[in-house]
């Protein structure tokens, strides 16, 4: 639904997305990277805010750029704070919903219902300018949501929200990708990400660094040296097993909890492969095992920190 | 003994209600203050600092009175708002030297003191510069150092790692767990992000509609009455979930590739062997398995509904 | 249906209470200081030359300065606003044409900025010339150019927002230093202001200027005349060209700003 | 999952004799000054950031040529009285220079600030009007009043800070157009006609510099923007002069002393209405027009009173302004 193909964009001399291709079809995708990585630039291309410097951004099939048609069905919930603090959230939600080109006879209701789903109806008539950082987060989500887009573009949505904002805002994400449409979220906070969506975008100093489904990507990084920790009662003889295969760098038993033995591994597929035979051949009782660069996490540091 | 003892507070700013009766004691340490948007947790800390006047009921903070002693509160305490907010035309030394001298610090002292806590604060030669050119993570940082700067005995963090990506937000967790296990300084942190307080926090005050509705050490909130165990697999295997159910575990949750089971009968003396074999009988890795407890994230959830 | 809608709510954005209290204090000033004049003249017993006090009024304070403050502020708001809230992005990603989304913004721009104006002359020729004589006023013929000049300035400055990072600055610099200084200056310089045109449009005889300082009576007087066609053709020309460029500007450019990240 | 980061481990407090020092971060226990003047920290930390732009710098040097241009005139009537012999030169008709014992130099100091006001003007608005406006912008207000000081030492620290800033550019100057007297004239009767001219044009200095800033500061805390301020601070103050000025031609009626009041009922009319009383000078100049010839006008001294009055009530609204405006919290409705 989202096409870029080698796109490019400079602002003089600063560089903000560079040589990009991607497709973004149906569903969440998660678009992620560290600050200055060219996410916003990205999502400013393809709200049509911006031109590409050099390449082509394609939405729905048409260049979004100052074009009707594609925001008839585009939504768009920015990372900037600010909006219209003079207005009340209902008064600037039927506002766009207006622009949107909704009928009127069909706005009221459906302003309301859009207040009540980012369950913001308690301080809809309130003015905006008194709103907390989660109360405008839920507004401007209800202004991009409100004309029903198929593709939704969403820059850092869920900073500033609380837990319980967070499981709702997240509800609704979920209940518009699968109706098909094509949600791009951005956003810092990984352990997030992990839990609404697998599939992502991974942006770096305007490079897209890595694409597609986070255990692909996690499968990739397999090949790359891995930790591992492992809580037993014989530490120091699962490790001399453990370095036994050509496998295991390096064994380290922990200073102060001598159960917690930690092993780098530079094939961990063969390792995790290998790993429950080895434990049950010789009847160790393992109590706790887990890797500390297995998450979302540390698949992003592993990229980015090269 | 208690960092700050809050009995009966109540705060309020025209007819709204922002602290309703508030009885608390937080102790020393590292105390995380959590509830959703408009639970009071910032007109709290803003109280605290001798800013409000309550309405009614007392406040003490490190034995001073919040509605009498602010200046010398203040002297004590350390604050890194939630805002951006700096002072144009400076860059980080002077900006966190001015700061220290309007804490009383000689000019002299305060200079000094404002470079040992900028480098303290991982900022190396950019705090030469322009402070409006900051990033939004050298700005966090810019913002701690200035509260550290005059040496508080009371540090206040309001959303200390708000918009930072996963390395600054990686660095200044661990400037906070730092300063508040090995520096000795009481420090209280208001966050949205449960991971954030897991990992800083020994133990948490959930407020909800300006009252307090839950106090303790994390290590006991979120202790499990049941026994559960979290796997994590390399990819989602539907076949090794109902071979755990053969086993006679209960699926509690189950998100992408993460599952937590429960064992109604007494847990299995070897679980590894036990989850191995299940594993590896039907054809699916495990890439980590514990002993479960409940996320501070459903501690929270259910201290507030 | 959806412009007027609009073009109502950028209205009631225009009519905040902060912007009213504004607006009666420029429409008031006018009258208030005629009514002090008046007050002064019976005082003394002198003659009180309506006539005189109203033209000053009219062409120095109303036209010189209520219309071009009032359509610099409220013209250039039109995009700047927007963009200094960054609130310009809801409206760039709607499905409406860009030169609509900025006509519906700058029509009641004009509209407050003409009621005002309006409002400031009646005040002021009641004030001058009281209930009795106003028949004998320039009041209609102010009154029916007054739209020419607003049309003319908030183009200008419409135009002003849509190409310039801080178009406030440089629409002060241009109503109160070039349009002060050119008219006045010598030969065919004052050809280069708006304010020029618009004196040839709505003339008011200037009170024989009263003896002045040393230093001011130095300018020569010594200016070409400009014929009222010439003006219509310039006025009506500047108007058509600016509302035209300001049009196509907002239509292709771009107004995001960078962020800092 | 977010692994459990171990606990590092209770450290106690750091030994003073240990081989090692860490050199993290540690307490600070060392003095404090007394909290009696943090006002004056602000001031200074104000007056440098104000006087730190190139803009104020060169405005601020341009603001000596009032001065420089006083010395030329004094100059010039020294050679010309000798080379005349006695007729009065065309300064003194023109009403540059004053020859009379104990106008002659308070004349030169008065002419000297009335030229010098446009640059403390737009000094004024390039050094005030962010003073309160931007930390209202940057949210610094947070910072400040976080700190061990109350609302009053912000308060003073800033006006200082503007105050301080002007005065510099507004007394510095005169101080050494003073001394330039004070070596030339001293035997022309410097200090035996005009004994208390240095009192007054501390005075006249001061006022000036106290008048703008407490203007300044007090449009400059109701706004977010530094921009619009200045705006709004320089239409006031330059359409008040002319309205109050335009007021007075007419109903005066060209009549030099009367209802000078109103000439001077603006902030910039007031201030040199109130330097001429201080001054105690008579402005002697020529009017008239071109065709009917120019004849001579005496302008004395306006109501010391009413000055006084006028530039008192402005520095107190402004003063007033700000302290109502200034709140640590954002009281939410």
């Amino acid at each position: 639904m989202i096409e870029l193909v080698n796109t490019s964009r400079w602002y003089g001399q600063v560089i903000g997305i560079n040589d990009v291709t991607c497709h973004v079809g149906p569903g969440i995708t998660a678009l992620l990277g560290p600050n200055g990585a060219g996410k916003s630039t990205m999502m400013k291309l393809i709200t049509g805010q911006l031109r590409p410097t050099t390449g082509k951004v394609t939405v729905l099939g048409e260049k979004p750029f100052a074009n009707p048609n594609v925001f008839r069905k585009l939504g768009y919930c920015p990372e900037s704070e600010s909006s219209y603090d003079t207005m009340t959230g209902r008064e600037m939600v039927t506002m766009l919903a207006w622009m949107a080109g909704l009928t009127s006879s069909e706005i009221p209701a459906r302003v309301s219902d859009t207040i009540e789903h980012v369950g913001m109806t308690y301080a809809a008539d309130r003015k905006i300018g008194g709103y907390s950082k989660g109360m405008r987060q839920r507004i401007k989500i209800a202004q991009g949501i409100i004309h029903d887009p198929d593709v939704l573009l969403l820059d850092e949505p869920l900073n500033g929200l609380d837990p319980v904002a967070r499981r709702e805002v997240t509800g609704v994400l979920h209940g518009l990708a699968d109706r098909g449409k094509c949600v791009v979220v951005s956003s810092h906070i990984l352990y997030e990400v992990e839990q609404m969506t697998q599939d992502i975008l991974l942006m770096h100093r305007g490079r897209l660094m890595a694409q597609g489904d986070i255990y692909q990507i996690r499968s990739l990084i397999d090949a790359h040296p891995h930790r591992i920790a492992i809580t037993s009662d014989y530490s120091r003889k699962l490790a001399s097993m453990l370095l036994e295969s050509p496998d295991v760098l390096s064994a380290r038993i922990d200073a102060e909890d001598a159960t917690r033995l930690e092993i780098e591994t530079r094939n961990p597929e063969k390792f995790y492969a290998l790993f429950p035979e080895l434990v049950l051949r010789n009847g160790l009782t393992i109590r706790r095992f887990y890797s500390p660069d297995n998450n979302l996490e540390s698949v992003f540091k592993y990229l980015v920190n090269e | 003994m208690a960092v700050a003892t809050i009995s009966g507070l109540t705060v309020r700013y025209g007819n709204k209600t922002a602290v309703d009766g508030l009885t608390v004691e937080i102790p020393e340490g590292c105390v995380g203050l959590l509830g959703p948007n408009g639970a009071g947790k910032t007109t709290l800390l803003k109280t605290l600092l001798g800013f409000l006047k309550p309405t009614s009921g007392s406040g003490e903070v490190l034995g001073y009175n919040v509605a009498t002693d602010g200046l010398k509160l203040r002297q004590k305490i350390g604050l890194m708002p939630e805002i951006d907010c700096h002072i144009p035309g400076m860059n980080a030394v002077t900006f966190v030297a001015y700061c220290g001298e309007m804490s009383g610090m000689p000019a002299a002292q305060a200079l000094r003191r404002a470079h040992e806590t900028l480098q303290y604060c991982r900022l190396g030669e950019a705090r030469y510069r322009d402070l409006e050119t900051y990033s939004t993570g050298m700005k966090q940082k810019v913002k701690l150092a200035q509260a550290l700067v005059h040496g508080p005995k009371l540090l206040f963090l309001d959303e200390p790692t708000n918009g930072l990506d996963p390395d600054g937000r990686d660095e200044m967790l661990n400037l906070v767990r730092d300063v508040s296990h090995a520096k000795g300084l009481n420090v209280i942190v208001s966050s949205h992000l449960m991971p954030d307080i897991e990992r800083t926090c020994d133990s948490v005050v959930v407020m909800r509609s300006g009252k307090m509705v839950r106090q303790g050490s994390i290590t006991e909130l979120r202790a499990l009455d049941a026994v559960q165990w979290s796997v994590d697999l390399r990819t989602p295997s539907p076949q090794f979930q109902a071979a755990m159910e053969a086993e006679g575990a209960t699926l509690i949750t189950n998100a992408g590739s993460h599952y937590r089971f429960e064992f109604k009968k007494s847990p299995t003396e070897d679980i590894g062997s036990l989850l191995f074999a299940i594993a590896i009988r039907s054809n699916a890795q495990i890439r980590g398995f514990e002993r479960a407890s409940r996320s501070l994230e459903d501690v929270f959830m259910e201290a507030i509904s | 249906m959806i412009d007027l809608y609009l073009v109502r709510s950028a209205l009631r954005d225009l009519t905040r209470t902060r912007n009213l209290i504004a607006a009666a204090v420029l429409v008031l000033a006018p009258g208030l200081l005629i009514w002090f004049l008046r007050l002064v003249a019976l005082n003394r017993g002198g003659q009180f030359d309506y006539a005189a006090v109203y033209s000053l009024m009219s062409e120095k304070v109303v036209f010189g300065f209520v219309m071009v403050i009032l359509s610099l502020v409220f013209c250039t708001s039109v995009v700047a606003q927007e963009v200094e809230n960054k609130t310009i992005v809801y409206l760039l990603t709607r499905p409406i044409p860009r030169y609509r989304i900025i006509t519906v913004k700058f029509v009641p721009a004009l509209l407050v900025t003409l009621v005002t104006v309006w409002t400031a002359l009646i005040i002021a020729a009641f004030s001058a010339y009281g209930l009795s004589h106003i028949g004998s006023s320039p009041l209609k013929h102010d009154l029916l150019l007054a739209p020419i000049g607003v049309l003319a300035y908030g183009t200008v400055f419409l135009l002003l927002t849509t190409l310039l990072h801080r178009p406030l600055i440089y629409g002060l610099l241009y109503a109160f230093g070039w349009e002060t200084w050119v008219p006045n200056m010598p030969g065919s310089f004052q050809r280069l202001s708006l304010m020029a045109y618009l004196r040839v449009l709505a003339p008011h005889s200037t009170p024989e200027a009263a003896e002045a300082d040393i230093t001011s009576v130095l300018t020569p007087q010594t200016q070409d005349v400009i014929s009222s066609h010439i003006a219509w053709v310039v006025m009506i020309t500047t108007i058509v060209v600016a509302f035209a460029l300001a049009l196509y500007t907002f239509s292709v450019r771009e107004y995001v700003p960078r962020d800092a990240e | 999952m977010i692994p459990p980061i171990p606990a590092i481990p209770q450290q106690t407090v750091q030994n003073q004799n240990a081989p090692i020092a860490d050199l993290s971060y540690r307490n600070y226990d060392g003095p404090l000054n007394s909290r009696a003047i943090r006002w004056w920290t602000i001031a200074l930390a104000m007056f440098k950031l104000h006087t730190k732009p190139l803009s104020f710098k060169v405005i601020g040097a341009l603001a000596m040529l009032p001065y420089l241009f006083v010395i030329v005139v004094l100059w010039l009537q020294g050679q010309l009285s000798t080379a005349g012999g006695g007729r009065p030169s065309f300064l003194v008709m023109t009403g540059l220079v004053d020859t009379t014992p104990g106008q002659k130099f308070a004349l030169q100091f008065y002419n000297a600030l009335g030229y010098q006001l446009l640059y403390l003007v737009i000094l004024t608005l390039i050094a005030g009007a962010g003073c309160i406006a931007s930390d209202n912008k940057n949210n610094a207000l947070l910072i400040y009043l976080s700190k061990p000081i109350t609302k009053n030492d912000y308060l003073l620290g800033k006006w200082m800070g503007l105050f301080l800033s002007i005065f510099t550019v507004a007394f510095g100057p005169a101080a050494l157009l003073y001394f330039y007297c004070m070596v030339s004239f001293y035997s022309d009767g410097f200090f035996k006609d005009e004994p208390r001219l240095f009192l007054h044009m501390l005075t006249a200095t001061g006022v000036t510099a106290a008048v703008f800033s407490s203007i300044m500061v007090g449009l400059s805390a109701w706004s977010k923007s530094p921009r619009i301020t200045g705006a709004i601070v320089a239409a006031i103050y330059f359409a008040g002069q002319v309205v109050s000025f335009t007021l007075w031609r007419i109903t005066s009626g060209g009549d030099a002393n009367k209802d000078v009041i109103l000439a001077h009922s603006s902030i910039g009319g007031a201030i040199s209405g109130l330097s001429q009383v201080l001054y105690g000078v008579t402005v002697h100049t020529l009017r008239g027009r071109m065709k009917t010839g120019f004849h001579e006008v005496d302008y004395a001294p306006p109501s010391a009173f009413a000055m006084w009055g006028i530039l008192i009530g402005l520095a107190v609204i402004g003063i007033a302004a700000a302290r109502i405006k200034i709140r640590a919290v954002e009281v939410i409705s």
